[in-house]
């Protein structure tokens, strides 16, 4: 149905492309990996129409077509969900599903159609939880995703459906609502080009993977035939060996760092935990159970208005992130575009904001050659801006930051979210490595098998609530028993 | 089952009855018509305990006239202002339409003065598009830039008043329905017509669109480029209304008949004032309107008090500060509410 | 200041057509005006010695106006003045209307005086004189923000209440009188005459203006081109400085660093001469004839350095005369249909008439206010 | 650390780019305009003419290095035009009552004042959440309003010889004082930009919430940026006043000059990006666009014109000059369409 013949790229004069091929099948779901800065969200852009290729084809249904307005790929059926949503967050969900295509009567868009069509089409989603005419604002990170679908969907009559890492923003749970709808479409007729950086997912949902490597094709194998090592190896070009680095043992557990007692706030109720020098402790929990509060509360972003809190043996409840850095905390956000870095300041000056802003040590240029290194940062140099970096490398200029600033507590949410597998790698072996030295260190992950595999200690939350706790090496329904937990909980109370 | 249930409250808080969002107290539009409402009654109040009469049909004509002008401007600079864009050149545009008004009608007829201005301004919109979208230039500095060069022209070639209007085209701007200046009729349908367009056209869509977040719209499918270009467009040619207005009001040009009233940053504050946020996205002409309407019952009550017109200026612009951090503060208050009622959520399941 | 009437717009179009090069200034160079103006600067005024804000000139021309239908039953006891500004956007202004305010405190029969400010709007003027018009004042005073422009609300205004327009004109004679001083030529003459006299035929002359496209600008300037023209002396320079002190000290000094020497300064108004004062100054060279205004800056100067200058005045003293213009009318006596006032020029000889200690910066000289109530406070001296 | 290595040609563009980044077209335009401006006037660097032209440049310049602060946090200031007027209004008004102030108090007193309106201009914006253009433009209303209700429309006293001086005397007799302080403020502005407080300016300008997060007082970074714009302002006020004597129109339209002299210098309006050395030679070229117009004779009133004509060209060659080059070389099919 649909073929991409030898398509080339160049940014810059820097070539990213180099002669890719690829081809889909109706009702097809075909999945694209590959390392950051593989190519993969070059290639389908060029396919969307966003980018005009430097050379190669693309062919749908046997017409040649050459985009140069992604509006023309969707009228001829492709349709692409960002990796960044493209969603008006002040506009209703009818509005962001016609924006660009409203139906218009009488000279006047017909709101009426638009919000009729909507909800036939949410419905034919089985979403229930979406009203056209609610603001996209209101709606959570999963629910938006959905919306973006039915964008899609809604564009033309779609042949072709780019995916461009659509889990990464989500919980497990809301993965499997996510396949269901992509079964659904692939059941259509529909072609999907599935991109994704977990494995599992690929290999539950796709009947092809194509691995791309430095702009490159490596192979494009059949799901059924292969294995995730084999597909590993082709991304990485080596083996990876062992997914996960070896836990503490009990000896290099030291003393608390950081504890709560009876902490709360308005979205949190009753958090008790401590966390201890050496530790890696995890925190599961479904979307919306509280894990990026308890942290932002931690650190003092949304503090804590209730309860006890020491660090480093000293009574500190932060009112703010600057007080929690103050007494030895950091803090990896979930968001590292909107929250972690300056994206148009150096990598040099990002790796030293926490450090100046709060220690006022600016001109220790020195040490963040140290820090670069130790973080094992790939770069054209400190003084490349960070926006032209991998996500990877991103993120590896953010934890750099927080070490400029020497914490005794760290705490990461989300830190391998959108990461490639390499280095995904090299962040677990990098976070293990800082629980040796000393670090408290918490995680959270809506990846449980990154996170059981990482994890020294596992708590569960559920509804602003820490659940309870498990060993290192509890099992995934274990969690997601303790983390449904409130499913219990009569229907009345819950409303 | 599980993800449907544990998000319900999330998704459900914030979902309102159809169209009952809109009539919200802490919604700008609504919050700047009940401030001028507000300032009417309190100017009642104060000018009664004065000795003066504010009450009066002088009055209220007054300032529905004084309304006009300042109105049909801003009504234009909501449109540039929505789509993230602003409009320093309107002042010069001003003055250069009511010349142009005025000295074709001196010489011609009134549907020729007409069409005249209204082509001047579409094609300084169009200008003023075209360098904001296609050079890239800042709107702040391209239309600064464009004042700038509409200044020279006028001052090249114009030495004081020109021109003159015929006295059946003046009754634009004197005649009256009642108490109500005809001439309200005009900002009212200029208002109308760009409120349905903004609201109920694709390019009134694409215009929200392109002000909340361009990249997402030219994904999307918007000719983005363009409809920033047609807002600058429809903005002149609102200005270019006023200025017909006041060409009809001053029976004839007048080189500084714009500048002087400084319409550039008066029509923005009054948009401000409206609730439109300046990075475009958010608001319309329905607060806009009523940021005028505020802003000429402020000066009404001045007048009736003799204020000292420096003061004048102080007070405005303690007024347009004021107003917008009310604006900034509903969006906390409805914030910390919603954590309320999540945290009573949680009391529940605990 | 920029105040001048517009003097010729009552005028025949046809008339401002017969200048004879096809330059610029034809287009508003207005000879009737001309002539007419250059003759009032000699006639001898009517009216009160010592009292120029009483005084008229040549009042027959426009003849007096009859004004019993006005005159208030009972006197004038009582009465109710109104006055439309343009604004206060300029010292002139201030000074004006302070003296104004104190022309009003003289008079105790005036019971109530309003004021309306229409901050340079046009728009929001023909508001203001409709409101006043609507209520219950005895007499308008109008001080048009453009001329023209008002026609149409003056004359609106005219049918309920006596008018009296000054500063600048209406394009209308609805109005019961219409007060100014002679006007831009005379104005623009007098600077220009006295370069003439005092620089060599062929000397260096700088002008400096305020800004193009303003009408009563362009008379002041016109008059003086044609007197250097006539005299042979040449512009080097003719700059606009927007009223800029610093545009205009950089321009003069331009002008110096470009043309070695500079034998004269021609100005539309006072705002700047200082400045060019300095520009010589700065540069080391001899400040050369130069002309002002009767701000109060430049005749400090003037006395401090011992210049050799002039200063036309736009006399601020014409704010006092619509005010008893108006008692005037409401008592019935009559009145000319163009009150002209003299317009002094302030030169060697009568510098002290016009110069007074302690006076504010931005004050001007030829106020008439010295006897007034709160003189020299309320303007700022001391 | 690993390097990856791009080609040596990449590297050699990327590193003059970048040392230039987006301030790059400003060199260029001024370099243009001091060469037209050498042709026009043969006397133009002689070091007298040169001197003065910098002392007359130095209130837009210091005022460009303030608003830079302000802009490449993610602000506007449009009070500094009404600052410099109240400035100088306020202190011939001063001078009224106290004729014989020593200049040096009344320089600082004037100084304070502008930092003042710069801390409300700072924590209305941040506190109150008000858009500094907003905030901005209503303290102009404020500024220009209160000065004039305060002195009664016009300033009462007359600027002694003594505090003129700084804006129109020299040092040792041929340095203008005015250019001292042009150079000073450079120096100060160039360090503050690599000083810590400089580099966390930056980053809040480009993301304010990862700077919150990274413990910058976000609040108080701004709030600063405003109260340098304020005293940057005061400091021109003083210059103004120095070399011009009271005007009540001192500082007309110098906001939009400030600011179009720190666009001009390539900065993002926006945030973020860009030199407060670039901004500054934005404000020498808008200064000596003015005095070649001026040479140049231009018809008077076609100035603004011209002005602004070349200012929008300017502007949009340096908008041009990166992207348009960047996406000409990465999509040479762009004009191309589809079927
Ligand atoms: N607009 C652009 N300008 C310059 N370089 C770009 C641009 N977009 C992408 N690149 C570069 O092209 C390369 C491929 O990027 P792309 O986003 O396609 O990778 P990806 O495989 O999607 O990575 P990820 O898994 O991190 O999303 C990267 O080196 C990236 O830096
Ligand atoms: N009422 C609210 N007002 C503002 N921000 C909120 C509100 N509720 C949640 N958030 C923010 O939304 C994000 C989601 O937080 P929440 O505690 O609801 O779920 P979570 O389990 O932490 O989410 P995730 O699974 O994505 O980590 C957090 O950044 C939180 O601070
Ligand atoms: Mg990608
Ligand atoms: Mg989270």
């Amino acid at each position: 149905m649909l073929t991409m013949q030898d398509v080339s790229k160049s940014f810059l004069g820097v070539r990213v492309l180099h002669g890719v091929s690829l081809d889909l099948e109706p009702g097809e779901v075909h999945a694209l990996v590959g390392e950051n800065g593989a190519g993969k969200s070059t290639l389908m852009k060029v396919l969307a129409g966003e980018y005009a290729p430097d050379e190669g084809t693309i062919t749908l249904d046997g017409t040649v077509h050459a985009f140069s307005h992604p509006v023309q790929a969707q009228a001829a059926g492709i349709g692409l969900i960002h990796q960044e949503f493209a969603l008006l967050p002040h506009r209703t969900v009818a509005e962001n599903v016609f924006l660009g295509r409203e139906p218009v009567r009488r000279g006047f868009v017909d709101r009426r159609a638009m919000e009729r069509r909507t909800a036939e089409l949410l419905a034919e989603l089985d979403e229930t939880g979406i009203t056209p005419r609610t603001l996209v604002k209101d709606l959570s990170v999963a629910r938006q995703q959905t919306v973006e679908i039915v964008k899609a969907l809604a564009a033309s009559d779609v042949r072709v459906l780019v995916m461009d890492e659509p889990t990464a923003p989500l919980a497990d749970h809301e993965v499997e609502l996510l396949y269901a709808l992509i079964r659904r479409l692939a059941a259509r007729g529909i072609g999907i080009l599935y991109i994704s950086h977990r494995l599992r997912e690929v290999f539950d949902l796709s009947r092809r993977i194509t691995v791309l490597k430095d702009g490159r094709k490596v192979a494009t194998l059949t799901t059924a035939d292969t294995t995730a090592d084999e597909v590993v190896r082709a991304m990485v070009g080596r083996e990876l060996g062992s997914y996960y680095p070896p836990r503490a043992g009990p000896e290099e557990i030291g003393e608390p760092l950081l504890t709560t007692a009876g902490a709360g706030n308005e979205r949190l109720a009753g958090i008790d935990l401590t966390l201890r020098a050496g530790e890696v402790t995890g925190v599961a929990g479904l979307q919306g159970s509280g894990r990026t509060s308890l942290v932002r509360a931690l650190f003092g972003a949304a503090p804590f208005t209730r309860g006890h809190m020491t660090v480093t043996g000293r009574a500190l409840r932060p009112a703010s992130p600057r007080q929690a850095i103050r007494g030895g905390i950091a803090l990896v956000t979930e968001d590292r575009k909107g929250e972690g870095l300056a994206l148009r300041q150096s990598v040099r000056d990002n790796a030293l904001l926490v450090t100046r802003a709060v220690h006022g040590e600016g001109a220790q240029a020195g040490g963040v050659a140290g820090l670069l290194e130790r973080v094992n940062l790939r770069s054209r140099g400190h003084d490349q801006e960070v926006q032209y970096l991998s996500g990877g490398n991103q993120q590896k200029v953010v934890i750099a930051k927080w070490l400029a600033a020497g914490p005794r507590v760290l705490l990461f949410d989300e830190p391998t979210r959108g990461v490639d597998v390499g280095a995904k790698a090299a962040i677990h072996t990098l976070v293990r490595e800082l629980a040796r030295d000393g670090m408290a260190v918490l995680i959270v992950s809506s990846e449980l098998p990154e996170l059981i595999g990482m994890s020294d200690r596992i708590l569960v939350m559920s509804d602003g609530t820490l659940a309870g706790e498990l060993p290192a090496g509890a099992g995934e329904e274990d969690i997601m028993r303790l983390a449904t937990a409130s499913d219990a909980t009569p229907e009345g109370s819950a409303a | 089952m599980t993800a449907v249930r544990t998000e319900a409250p999330v998704s459900a808080a914030p979902r309102r009855l159809p169209g009952a969002g809109r009539l919200k107290v802490t919604d700008p539009v609504v919050g700047v018509w009940l401030a001028a409402a507000a300032v009417t009654l309190i100017g009642w109040i104060v000018v009664t305990i004065d000795g003066g009469q504010f009450m009066t049909q002088s009055n209220f004509t007054g300032i529905l006239q004084n309304s006009v002008a300042l109105g049909l401007v801003a009504v234009g600079q909501s449109a540039v202002i929505l789509t993230g864009s602003l409009d320093l050149s309107v002042a010069y545009l001003i003055s250069l339409g009511t010349l142009v008004a005025a000295e074709t009608m001196e010489g011609g007829s009134v549907v020729t003065a007409v069409l005249a201005v209204l082509a001047l301004s579409a094609a300084v919109g169009l200008a003023n598009g075209l360098i904001v979208t296609g050079l890239k230039v800042n709107a702040f500095i391209a239309t600064l830039g464009m004042a700038f060069i509409l200044r020279g022209y006028i001052e090249d070639n114009y030495t004081g008043p020109a021109g003159d209007v015929p006295a059946s085209f003046q009754r634009l701007g004197y005649d009256r329905i009642g108490f109500i200046p005809i001439s309200v009729f005009l900002l009212i349908a200029v208002a109308a017509v760009l409120w349905l367009i903004t609201k109920r056209t694709r390019l009134g869509h694409h215009m929200y669109a392109t002000g909340g977040d361009e990249h997402a719209a030219r994904l999307s499918g918007v000719r983005t480029r363009r409809t920033v270009i047609y807002a600058h467009v429809l903005c002149a040619l609102c200005v270019g209304a006023a200025a017909l207005f006041l060409a009809s009001r001053l029976g004839a040009g007048a080189p500084w008949a714009g500048t002087e009233a400084r319409y550039d940053l008066d029509s923005i504050a009054a948009v401000v004032l409206g609730g439109t946020a300046l990075a475009g996205g958010r608001g319309g002409v329905a607060g806009t309107l009523g940021g005028v309407l505020l802003l000429s019952v402020l000066d009404s009550i001045f007048n009736q008090l003799s204020v000292d017109p420096f003061f004048k200026n102080v007070v405005r612009g303690v007024v347009i500060i004021a107003a917008v951090a009310l604006y900034a503060r509903p969006f906390r208050r409805r914030a910390k509410a919603r954590d309320e009622a999540r945290a009573k959520e949680k009391g529940a399941l605990a | 200041s920029s105040d001048a009437p517009k003097d010729d717009l009552a005028d025949d179009p046809a008339a401002s057509e017969q200048a004879e090069d096809g330059d610029k200034r034809s287009e508003f160079f207005d000879q009737a005006d001309y002539d007419r103006q250059l003759e009032l600067t000699k006639a001898t005024p009517e009216g009160p010695e010592g009292k120029p804000w009483e005084q008229m000139l040549d009042p027959a021309s426009g003849g007096m106006v009859d004004t019993s239908e006005y005159a208030m039953e009972g006197g004038v006891e009582g009465a109710k003045l109104c006055f439309s500004n343009a604004g206060v956007f300029n010292p002139w202004r201030q000074v004006g209307l302070k003296t104004m305010k104190a022309e009003v405190a003289q008079h105790d029969e005036i019971a109530d005086f309003t004021v309306l400010d229409a901050q340079g709007k046009d728009d929001k003027q023909i508001s203001d004189i409709q409101e006043l018009s609507g209520q219950d004042c005895d007499a308008l005073i109008v001080s048009p923000n453009t001329t023209a422009t008002l026609t149409p609300a003056v004359e609106e205004a005219c049918g309920k209440i006596p008018v009296i327009v000054f500063d600048r004109g209406v394009e209308t004679d609805c109005a019961v009188t219409f007060i100014s001083p002679i006007g831009g030529y005379a104005y623009g003459a007098a600077a220009a005459d006295f370069l003439v006299d005092e620089v060599d035929k062929g000397g260096k002359i700088v002008a400096l203006r305020i800004s193009p496209g303003v009408d009563v600008l362009e008379t002041r300037w016109s008059a003086a081109e044609i007197a250097f023209e006539k005299a042979g002396l040449d512009v080097v320079e003719v700059k606009f400085t927007d009223g800029d002190p610093s545009k205009a000290k950089s321009i003069v000094s331009d002008a110096i660093a470009r043309h070695g020497r500079i034998d004269g300064v021609w100005m539309d108004s006072g705002a700047t001469s200082v400045a060019a004062v300095e520009a010589f100054e700065d540069a080391g060279e001899d400040i050369p004839p130069i002309t002002g205004e009767d701000q109060q800056d430049f005749l400090q100067a003037w006395k401090d350095k011992d210049l050799t200058a002039i200063a036309p005045a736009y006399p601020t003293f014409q704010w006092r005369t619509p005010v008893i213009a108006a008692l005037k009318i409401l008592k019935g006596e009559e009145v000319p249909k163009e009150w002209t006032l003299p317009q002094p020029v302030v030169t060697e000889e009568n510098f002290d008439e016009y110069y007074k200690e302690g006076m504010p910066p931005l004050h001007y000289g030829a106020c008439g206010c010295e006897e007034l109530p709160g003189y020299p406070g309320d303007w700022g001296g001391e | 650390m690993t390097t990856t290595t791009p080609s040596a040609t990449t590297t050699v563009f990327a590193g003059v780019g970048r040392r230039l980044g987006t301030g790059a077209p400003v060199y260029v335009l001024l370099a243009v305009l001091l060469a037209a401006l050498a042709i026009t006037d043969p006397g133009f660097y002689e070091p007298d003419s040169f001197l003065a032209f910098i002392k007359r440049a130095a209130p837009l310049v210091i005022l460009a290095a303030g608003q830079y602060m302000v802009i490449v946090s993610g602000g506007f200031d449009l009070s500094v035009g009404a600052v410099v007027t109240a400035g100088v209004v306020a202190g011939a008004e001063f001078y009224g009552s106290y004729p014989d102030a020593p200049w040096l108090l009344v320089t600082a007193g004037l100084l304070l004042a502008g930092a003042i309106v710069g801390l409300v201009n700072g924590l209305i914006s941040t506190v109150l959440l008000v858009p500094s253009f907003i905030t901005t433009l209503g303290m102009m209303l404020i500024l220009e309003g209160a000065v004039f209700y305060w002195t009664g429309g016009s300033p009462q006293g007359v600027l002694p010889e003594s505090f003129r001086s700084f804006g129109r005397g020299e040092a040792g007799g041929w340095l203008p004082w005015a250019v001292l302080a042009c150079l000073a403020v450079g120096a100060i502005a160039v360090w503050l930009m690599r000083s810590d407080f400089g580099r966390t300016l930056l980053a809040t300008g480009d993301n304010e919430r990862a700077a919150a997060l990274a413990g910058v007082r976000v609040p108080r970074v701004r709030t600063l940026a405003f109260v340098l714009s304020g005293t940057a302002a005061a400091l021109a006020a003083v210059l103004v006043a120095g070399f011009s004597g009271v005007s009540a129109q001192a500082g007309r339209g110098l906001e939009f000059e400030a600011i179009t002299a720190v666009v001009l210098g390539g900065v993002i309006l926006g945030g973020g990006r860009g030199s407060v050395v670039a901004a500054m030679a934005g404000a020498f070229s808008l200064q000596a666009l003015f005095t070649l117009l001026n040479l140049q004779g231009v018809s008077g009133a076609l100035e603004s014109t011209v002005q602004g004509f070349i200012v929008i060209a300017a502007v949009g060659l340096g908008a041009a000059d990166f992207s348009r080059l960047r996406r000409r070389r990465s999509q040479p099919s762009e004009g191309k369409s589809s079927s």
